[in-house]
């Protein structure tokens, strides 16, 4: 699916939010089908990295590039932005939202219902999403990444409210997104068994 | 690109429709609004009458800011809109997709339900379609610039109270050519006054469409980002 | 669970209180009512339109108010089955109450749609316009109208039953004390702009052949209410059956 | 019969206010139908899809048993 030679590198980062200096001077670099894992205590701006590359939130100095990716779409539409919050709708139902999400961001509605399946929620997919429980809303918003192809991966927490048997499922699909020449930048604390992956510990250096 | 310009208004319009019947509350809130004001005013008809085009406009004016603050403020809460700014659709065309649901959501129910509610201020038959014309025209300037009031406040507390505030001023011209094409038209369209009125509506509304989206963009770009 | 009450006590609410003996006892009902609201009306059509004379003032109008009084009578009959369901919901927490008072306000709101039209009509060709404010039942009737609308509006917002059940009961109960008070008010205000048509809404006292027509139309729209109150309270109940699959569905799916 | 539907002159204010009010009620009874019909169906169909399991649990709290 992305060609070999694709990366994403960063250099010289630094990040501001309200005053207050997030980090400075960051550099990472990433090749495909590696995993960079972001660690660090709360609040030491793993979330605002993973939103300076998704292009969610203003990048104050140095650069963020993703190389040998598609040059005419920028780097946030060639990312899957995983955040806290689910994006889901309560009155919309559990396939209306994934057809939505799989048509709106570029992918097909075929995909999107077997986005459904590998997620577990095939048999749920005509009940409002107002019915689910956490972890089946979580598993929904994990169903669009499978639903709409993208190289690269931004997950902020990405096993919070999952189920012992969904974190296994979670494990192998970010597995087969790496075998398949992606990249995953992700925040956790949980080990994510990723093996070969990077890991940037955020906000250490500036406490000691 | 369009297929997600397509997507999203659809999306819009079908959650609007689910959640407190769409339009309803507003034209509810409207038909509230107009059938108070003989109550405080006296039922003295051809007083109504007069009253009743520039009654109406300003009816319909807040009914259409009552919905306003949930434009953007409803996908901000749920986490959509990062989603929706990382999709092929460039901010301006989210915006412009939120103002035309607006406009088809409530806009259009008001505009339907003005010359009815003219009945209630006696509104001579005569100008119930110069009005109705009139309002048409106007509505949607009413959703694309009442977008840049939702983006500006999008985050913020009691944010829709303050999107009215910051949105009203930008409405006073849809509403000074509204009544003026509705009073003066009622005279028949030969009306010099009318057809400019209706002209200089028409211009304000053109302009809202420019003016609106890329403004909407921006406030949500220095909200968000 | 998202926002939902606890899976057991909402099931548990609605358990206790049996709609299965209702379920078979309006499932028998409901043709029988049908078929006696189309007969009783049918008659009261034959009387209003064929068989009763013009009156000597109004002339052929006054037929209008073969379906306009009762339907503004059905309209405060149903404001009124909504209060007091409201209050027995409240009191004594019986979810039946909730859902008749849920399912009555649409029938209402539609009868009091049809006065305010039918009154309108009626009055048109004595006042010259569509609407007469010095008519303080037919403002009044409007504002009954806002007060049902208000009422279904609150129950569309709310999505989880129970608390919009709640809310909904002490809306109706408000809106029941503060009729009268309305309904004064509006008097008051009539009698301060002294009305210019001479005309009152009832005109004529009603003559005896009169009474039949309207005492028939009357019975068969509240027998047709009935009816209709069944039908939409047995769909209510589906529709809370429904949501307790669904979020039994939501609970037993895979990884919950 | 023309001066039946002639009303004396009325027919413009008698004849829609009885097609309005058959229109209203006819409306309302279809969508309570409709609404019935709807829900029965719906519920059936949830009731089948969770191979009644469901339908033991439903009908034992329905007996008041959960107590």
């Amino acid at each position: 699916m992305t060609t070999s030679d694709l990366r994403l590198s960063a250099r010289d980062l630094a990040c501001e939010r309200g005053g207050r200096l997030v980090f400075e001077s960051l550099e990472f670099d990433v090749a495909a089908g590696e995993a960079l894992v972001l660690t660090g205590p709360n609040g030491s701006g793993k979330s605002s990295l993973l939103r300076q590359i998704a292009g969610l939130l203003e990048i104050g100095r140095g650069q963020i590039e993703l190389t040998g990716g598609d040059p005419e779409r920028a780097l946030g539409e060639q990312a899957h932005y995983l955040g806290h919050l689910d994006a889901l709708k309560p009155s919309m139902s559990v396939l209306e939202t994934i057809r939505f999400w799989a048509l709106y961001l570029g992918g097909s509605a075929a995909a999107a219902q077997a986005a459904l399946d590998d997620m577990a929620l095939g048999d749920l997919a005509d009940l409002p999403v107002a019915y689910l429980s956490a972890g089946q809303r979580r598993r929904l918003a994990l169903a669009r990444l499978a639903a709409v192809p993208r190289p690269l991966w931004l997950l902020d927490e990405p096993t919070v409210a999952l189920d012992q048997a969904s974190v296994g499922r979670l494990r192998a699909f970010m597995a087969a997104h790496l075998a398949g020449g992606g990249i995953i930048v992700a925040a956790t604390h949980l080990d994510l068994g990723l093996g070969t992956a990077k890991s940037l510990r955020l906000g250490a250096e500036e406490m000691a | 690109m369009s297929r997600a310009f397509l997507a999203l208004l659809l999306r819009d319009l079908r959650l609007a429709a689910r959640l407190g019947g769409g339009g309803g509350m507003a034209v509810f809130f409207f038909l509230v609004v107009i059938a108070i004001v003989p109550l405080g005013v006296g039922p003295d008809r051809p007083l109504l009458a007069s009253l009743a085009p520039g009654m109406l406009w300003v009816a319909l004016l807040l009914a259409a800011l009552l919905t306003l603050d949930r434009l953007f403020q409803a996908d901000y809460e749920d986490g959509s809109l990062d989603l929706l700014s990382t999709g092929p659709l460039p901010l301006e065309l989210v915006a412009v997709a939120k103002a035309l649901a607006h406009w088809i959501v409530t806009g259009l129910p008001l505009v339907v339900s003005a010359p009815l509610l003219g009945v209630l201020l006696n509104l001579p038959s005569a100008a119930a379609l110069p009005l109705t014309l009139a309002m048409l025209i106007g509505t949607p300037a009413l959703s694309f610039l009442g977008s840049v009031g939702a983006a500006l406040t999008v985050g913020i507390r009691r944010g829709g109270l303050l999107a009215s505030l910051l949105v009203l001023p930008f409405y006073i011209p849809v509403l000074i050519f509204g009544v003026g094409a509705a009073a003066a038209a009622s005279g028949g369209f030969e009306g010099e006054a009318g057809r400019q009125a209706f002209l200089l509506l028409g211009a304000v509304t053109l302009a809202s469409f420019a003016v609106g989206p890329l403004a909407a963009a921006a406030a949500l770009r220095a909200n968000l980002r | 669970m998202a926002g939902m009450s606890s899976l057991s006590a909402a099931q548990r609410f609605h358990a206790y209180a049996n709609p299965a003996r209702f379920m078979a006892l309006s499932s028998r009902l409901v043709a029988p009512l049908g078929m006696l609201s189309a007969l009783v009306i049918a008659a009261g059509l034959w009387f209003a339109l064929v068989a009763s004379p013009p009156d000597y003032q109004q002339g052929e109008t006054v037929r209008i108010m073969y379906v306009h009084v009762p339907s503004a009578w059905l309209a405060m009959f149903g404001y009124s089955v909504m209060a007091v369901a409201s209050a027995v919901a409240l009191i004594f927490r019986h979810p039946l109450a909730d859902v008749a008072a849920k399912s009555a306000a649409p029938i209402g709101a539609a009868f009091t749609f049809l006065a305010l039209v039918t009154g309108s009509l009626w009055g048109r060709p004595m006042w010259g316009t569509w609407w007469e404010w010095g008519d303080a039942r037919l403002v009044s009737m409007l504002i009954l109208l806002f007060l049902y609308l208000g009422y279904m509006a609150l129950w569309a917002t709310i999505e989880e039953p129970v608390r919009a059940a709640r809310a909904a009961a002490v809306l109706a109960l408000v809106g029941s004390i503060n009729l009268p008070v309305i309904r004064y008010s509006v008097d008051w205000w009539n009698t301060l702009h002294q009305p210019a048509s001479v005309f009152r809404m009832d005109g004529p006292t009603i003559a005896s052949s009169m009474l039949l027509p309207l005492g028939l139309m009357a019975l068969g729209f509240t027998v047709l209410f009935v009816t209709l109150l069944l039908v939409r309270m047995r769909a209510e109940i589906m529709r809370r059956r429904v949501r307790n699959l669904r979020l039994a569905r939501a609970a037993s799916g895979a990884g919950a | 019969m023309t001066d039946f539907l002639n009303m004396g002159g009325y027919a413009a204010f008698v004849w829609p206010a009885y097609g309005l009010t058959a229109a209203v009620i006819a409306g309302l009874v279809w969508q309570s139908i409709a609404d019935y019909r709807a829900q029965t169906a719906l519920a059936e169909k949830l009731e089948q899809l969770s191979g009644g399991r469901v339908r033991r649990a439903a009908s034992s709290e329905r007996d008041g048993e959960v107590q």
